[in-house]
């Protein structure tokens, strides 16, 4: 590990050798801001534009969301007007539990596969947890933990997207494609988005694993990870509302 | 006499050319053939024979330019430089696994010509890698005479695509393996194998954090469990998806479209 | 990097504002809050299997969400602990705009549809 | 820390090579020119960025003015040939296109940059290369959706282009693409700008500047920003769901599959809207800022002033559907937002009645600056009014798609916002460039402008309301539409050299200031009020020698002026007298990059890659990962610079217990 050698030297006659190899490695950004800066809010800058970004997220999963909402209705309002059988249905007086039937047939839930689902959300809330003891590891300066949270963190939000890969297959092979129906597209369009962003915060999450494992990830820099934490949890609130207003909610 | 440049070139040109022969072989060609470049009878399949041909012929210019210009042989550069003295050599800081990866890729990519396309990819792609990091890291260790510096210059240069890059593999890995274990087993064991995983992974860190473990047995643990995951990939991935069209279809028969899943969760 | 204003070098080993990470929650609050939402969401797919219908089955379930989002948000994300500490509450403020928007536009293009005749 | 002054010593390195050691990296520093090309190219410094923003504004107005000029000469006469169909509908819709999101947007934007820091009294914006990234991405997108015009041919469905119009159906060629691709593009840019500026605003503030002290222009730009974080992504999501549908065969604008294409334009609207405010708001900030100066009073009801735009801000979000009066959104809908329109004008009226008192009893200096922003005052309350009926929704039905929306916008945008800007640009030019435009070209390019400006709008409504339809290529004689349009046609060549005349202007101007010896204009040398004349002209690199302490509002103003005993103003000191030297040492900024380039050179690439071929797309992303990292990992300055202040160096102290 170079920064070990590089911190532990010190004393020795590569001093300055060190140093000059630490300068290198040194890697403060906009990125990992650690200063502490005067501010007018006394608020540090990135963690402010982390929550100003999240909040114009929550208008694009918000734009997401509703379409996915719009499109279901309009899939079934379409599907039950364009249907002989329901209109011959509804002209023989017996329309109320048939519609019933035939909603409950084309739409997307009998797809569904609750406890699977159910599954996935306790991994990602279970991810969450480990992410937040990340960053109390972090600020505590046990950096062991760090790296074991971190990981664990990452391991699970891959094992969520394994089970997202899981379902979009079996969903596919059952016959819910992208280009089939309104529905298909919107449903995939509005799950894909999350899984892309799951995705994003997991190649950060590695990053910060990386880094931990080269200590460059340290009490300094405490605040990284409480803003890939931010966004993490954010992914996790976003799956809490797709969850219950997609899957559960019929 | 030999440094290590043109022993490795020579290797490589030998496998090649070896390889070229015993393809040409298999695909169709005659012993005349191959033997002559085709100048007499068959190669049997072009592309792959010429590619393996002209890896062997570049390989082995090269062995050859390099040994005639006595690359990298510190005796020969001090008498050229007139001085009594050999200059220090400077050993190899670190251990390097790019030889082992670059014959492991050469080897992938033989197989690949030979017998399937995804070999022939992943050769390509291990050996476009390996090119990537033995460049830099032969570069970088010409930049300083310091070694940790030297380290720290390559890691600068090669981290920004290094690190997503392992990190992206790492995760399609785990995306991969466990997705297939999923589509392996049934819809209940599915959520089964879900939650072992799952329980697996916050289980360990929590017996981690919680125990003074020594790094071995982190390491363990961590190589363990991608073991598992990996290998259940395999193993999901070889046994195949369940069943899931045959469902539907059965269904589609005896009741207008609904799906099983369908009944169960309104069971 | 950002610049450096004089006064920062001079507060460089002074910061300006409080060390908002004592402020933040124990392993121990974590983990209780980790219990809740399992619970809830336990709770939220017990309910969705119900047979229950329209209003009996959504409402609690909306709600059970919005609990769920808000101890998230409050408790992970450092919502809560921040609105005490120095102009914390901008965070809540940015998002609690964005959230207030969100609801009030999309619900009101919903309700656009619906009402369209 | 002081161990960072060490050189590294020959004897450290075991090998001796010290000197080799200096300098090893190659691309991997960060880039240290100080003028030339690349330091343009590589600066994160919101000045250079918010001229480049200027620069790139002014040059997309004369590409987007050519189309306009183009358009009018077609509608010159009755049954005229010059264009086809086809080339009108594309015409009309990239001047739209390119007026709105590559012209008023970025002069915003380079409006921003620029004062945002020095009006507040900061050193630079919070994040300089995220700052120098959103200009890049901004131009590389704009630049992607004009190369449509040689790859294909340009957009066609109107700056909104309505679904299903906008689908693989009825619009196969790629013009669509381009403009969907490069928006989204362009788009990033405005959002990442827009953290950024909020940041800048809420956190970098000097000490004393509270929110009540901060001008009127920089709480107009935060409102802006406000707006764009929280439309764009609405755009964002539009945008990609038409992406879906054209590229990856979606179905959300498909009618065959039972979905509403009415979806595209609330999604669209619920952006549009408050676009509107967000181009107009800058320029209202503007004219704040000039009409106080030159008619030497205090902004009159400057918390009216400041909450009348928030209020904007906020009810901008509650008005889009009144640009869909006629799409069949049901009576409910229409007078619900029918009534949200009328309330919006209040707070608008209300800005404009601030301004009129800020003038009334003022010792006016009519220079050109201040004629623009009266300009605006005048220009913009009429588009505001004939905006006021399009709030009357049964008069709004027979308005819509007429030439009277076309005056409407208009004048709202032109006379508004342009006009806003151009006296920007008249006001701050000294600032930034260190001497003034020529007034008397400057009151030429002013009053031909309005001239031009009525002539070929005010026409649009007598037009519009006689039932001339926006978007028809052509007219025919008996229809009775020939006369104005022959004005409107004759307005818009007036105007279009009067708009360009600036240019003249600024050579003419640079001419005569550099045979004059390149006299110094003085930091204040329009005895003005906010903290950015308190700097010398040009402003110095490093902005602020010290940061200034802020104990009023118009703070540097009342450096100048005080009450005397009995009450009266009297001029106390100069503005040279007061201002700060400009000589600021040891001042540590921040240093160039080249990622921010590299990385928005990335989104172009898989844009096209999106259109073209999915495998282009493979280069583009590994561009843009590499960049991000090579971004995140970069060195916060170069090894060489001097650093000043051992300001990231504690961590090494840390570093060692772990």
């Amino acid at each position: 590990m170079a920064e070990t050698t590089a911190t532990e030297d010190l004393d020795h006659e590569g001093a300055a050798a060190a140093e000059f190899a630490d300068q290198l490695n040194d890697t403060p950004s906009d990125f990992v801001h650690h200063e502490e800066h005067y501010t007018s809010l006394g608020l540090s800058n990135m963690k402010l534009a982390m929550w100003l970004f999240l909040g114009s997220e929550v208008l694009l999963f918000g734009a997401l969301i509703s379409t996915y909402l719009l499109s279901k209705t309009r899939f079934i309002t379409e599907l039950v007007a364009g249907n002989p059988y329901v209109i011959e249905g509804i002209s023989n007086g017996e329309n109320g539990a048939l519609v019933n039937e035939m909603i409950a047939e084309a739409s997307v839930e009998p797809l569904f596969d609750i406890p699977f689902t159910s599954l996935s959300s306790f991994i990602l809330l279970m991810s969450s947890l480990s992410m937040v003891l990340a960053h109390k590891s972090v600020t505590e300066g046990n950096y062991k933990n760090l790296r074991i949270w971190l990981s664990t963190t990452m391991l699970l939000g891959a094992t969520f997207m394994a089970g997202q890969v899981y379902e979009f297959t079996t969903f596919y092979r059952e016959g819910l494609t992208y280009d089939g129906s309104l529905l298909g597209t919107a449903f995939y369009t509005l799950t894909g988005f999350h899984g892309a962003h799951v995705t994003g915060g997991l190649i950060m999450l590695g990053s910060l694993i990386y880094l931990s494992f080269k200590n460059k990830m340290q009490m300094d820099r405490a605040e990284t990870v409480e803003l890939v934490g931010l966004y993490w949890h954010f992914v996790d609130i976003v799956w809490v509302l797709i969850f219950t207003i997609v899957y559960l909610i019929p | 006499m030999f440094t290590w440049g043109p022993k490795y070139l020579i290797g490589f040109s030998f496998v090649a050319w070896g390889g070229a022969l015993l393809y040409g072989l298999i695909t169709g060609g005659d012993i005349v053939g191959v033997a002559s470049f085709g100048y007499k009878g068959g190669v049997g399949d072009h592309l792959g024979y010429t590619l393996l041909m002209g890896a062997f012929l570049i390989t082995a210019v090269l062995a050859g330019v390099l040994f005639a210009t006595r690359d990298g042989e510190a005796e020969t550069l001090a008498r050229l430089a007139g001085t009594d003295n050999v200059p220090q050599v400077t050993p190899p800081t670190a251990p390097s696994y790019w030889g082992a990866l670059s014959a492991f890729g050469a080897a992938c990519l033989m197989l690949g010509v030979a017998v399937s396309s995804v070999f022939l990819y992943l050769g390509i792609a291990v050996l476009v890698v390996v090119a990537i990091e033995w460049l830099a890291l032969t570069w970088s260790d010409r930049a300083t005479g310091d070694p940790a510096t030297n380290r720290d210059v390559k890691d600068r240069m090669l981290a920004p695509i290094e690190i997503p890059m392992l990190g992206a593999l790492a995760v399609a890995a785990i995306m991969i393996g466990i997705s297939r274990i999923f589509l392996a087993v049934s819809k209940t064991g599915a959520v089964v194998a879900g939650g072992l995983v799952a329980t697996a992974i916050f289980g360990t860190a929590v017996l981690l954090t919680q125990t003074n473990a020594p790094r071995r047995f982190i390491s363990a643990a961590v190589a363990g469990l991608a073991v598992v995951v990996l290998g259940g990939g395999v193993v999901g991935a070889i046994v195949g998806e369940r069943e899931l069209e045959h469902h539907e279809d059965e269904i589609h028969s005896e009741d207008s479209g609904s799906t099983e899943e369908g009944m169960m969760i309104h069971e | 990097m950002s610049t450096t204003t004089p006064q920062a070098v001079v507060d460089d080993h002074a910061p300006s504002h409080a060390d908002d990470h004592e402020h933040h929650p124990t392993v121990i609050t974590y983990w209780l809050t980790f219990v809740a939402l399992v619970i809830l969401t336990a709770v939220e797919v017990l309910w969705s299997y119900l047979p229950l219908d329209g209003v009996a089955l959504v409402v609690p379930l909306l709600v059970m969400m919005v609990v769920k989002f808000a101890i998230v948000g409050g408790v992970f994300m450092h919502l809560q602990t921040d609105f005490k500490i120095l102009n914390g509450y901008w965070f809540t403020l940015a998002f609690g705009i964005a959230i207030a928007l969100a609801v009030a536009v999309y619900i009101t293009v919903y309700a656009t549809f619906k009402f369209q005749i | 820390m002081a161990i960072i002054e060490q050189e590294p010593s020959i004897a450290a390195l075991p090998s001796g090579a010290a000197r080799t050691a200096a300098k090893p990296l190659g691309a991997f520093s960060r880039p240290r020119n100080p003028v030339g090309l690349k330091n343009w190219l590589t600066t994160v410094d919101h000045k250079k960025i918010g001229i480049m923003y200027g620069t790139a504004s002014l040059f997309f107005l004369l590409w987007g003015g050519i189309p306009a000029l183009l358009l009018r000469l077609q509608l010159a006469r009755p049954n005229q040939g010059l264009l086809s169909g086809a080339a009108y509908n594309q015409i009309f819709t990239m001047h739209g296109t390119v007026m709105i999101f590559l012209v008023v947007m970025p002069m915003g934007a380079a409006f921003a940059n620029y004062l945002l820091p020095l009006q507040v009294g900061a050193r630079d914006v919070a994040f300089p290369r995220i700052n120098a990234f959103s200009f890049w991405v901004f131009l590389a997108g704009g630049i992607m959706l004009n190369t449509s015009w040689f790859l294909g041919g340009g957009a066609n469905g109107g700056w909104f282009n309505y679904a299903p119009n906008n689908g693989i159906t009825y619009n196969p060629g790629v013009g669509i693409d381009f403009w969907n691709v490069g928006l989204l593009i362009a788009g990033i840019g405005s959002l990442t700008g827009a953290v950024n500026l909020i940041t800048t605003v809420l956190n970098m503030r000097a000490p004393g500047m509270s929110w009540m002290r901060m001008p009127i222009f920089t709480w107009m730009t935060l409102v802006t920003q406000f707006l764009l974080l929280f439309a764009i992504p609405v755009l964002t999501v539009a945008q990609l769901l038409l992406l879906f549908d054209r590229r990856f065969d979606g179905n959300f604008f498909n009618v065959d599959q039972g979905s509403d294409p009415l979806l595209w334009q609330h999604l669209f609207w619920i952006f549009g809207h408050p676009e509107v405010y967000l181009m107009i708001l800058p320029a209202f900030g503007i004219v704040s800022e000039v009409i106080p100066v030159f008619a030497r009073k205090p902004i009159f009801g400057y918390p009216f002033m400041v909450f009348s735009g928030i209020a904007i801000g906020f009810m901008g979000w509650g008005v889009w559907a009144h640009h869909m009066f006629v799409s069949g959104i049901g009576p409910l809908s229409v007078t619900a937002f029918a009534v949200a329109t009328m309330f919006i004008a209040v707070p608008t009226g209300v800005k404009v009645l601030n301004w009129l008192a800020t003038l009334w009893g003022g010792k006016l200096i009519l220079n050109t600056a201040m004629l623009f922003s009266i300009g605006l005052v005048t220009q913009f309350t009429l588009g505001g009014l004939s905006g006021v009926s399009h709030a009357v929704a049964s008069a709004d039905t027979q308005q819509t798609d007429t030439y009277y929306i076309v005056a409407h916008f208009h004048y709202v945008l032109f006379g508004g916002a342009l006009f806003g800007f151009y006296s920007g640009l008249y006001f701050w030019f000294p600032k930034a460039f260190g001497y003034k435009l020529n007034e008397k070209i400057g009151k030429w390019n002013f009053w031909s402008m309005v001239v031009g400006f009525n002539l070929t709008f005010g026409p649009m409504h007598i037009l519009g309301l006689q039932g001339m339809p926006r978007r028809m290529q052509t007219y025919d004689a008996s229809q009775g539409f020939n006369t104005w349009n022959m004005v409107a046609t004759i307005g818009s060549f007036i105007l279009g050299v009067a708009t360009l005349s600036i240019l003249y202007n600024a050579l003419v101007s640079y001419r005569a200031w550099r045979r004059a010896g390149r006299p110094d204009v003085g930091p204040d040398p329009w005895d003005a009020r906010s903290l950015e004349w308190s700097i010398q002209s040009p402003t110095p690199e490093h902005n602020f020698d010290v940061s200034p302490t802020v104990t009023d509002l118009d703070d540097f103003w009342h450096h100048k002026y005080q009450e005397d005993d009995n009450g009266v103003l009297r001029r106390i000191a100069t503005g040279k007298e007061v201002a700060q030297p400009g000589n600021g040492e040891g001042v540590h900024l921040p240093a160039p990059s080249y990622w921010p380039l590299v990385l928005a050179l990335s989104f172009p690439l898989i844009g096209y890659g999106l259109i073209f071929s999915l495998w282009l797309c493979i280069p583009g992303v590994v561009l843009l990962i590499t960049a991000l990292y090579g971004w995140s990992l970069e060195p916060a300055d170069d090894l060489d610079d001097d650093h000043g202040h051992g300001d990231h160096h504690e961590r090494e102290l840390v570093g060692a217990n772990g």
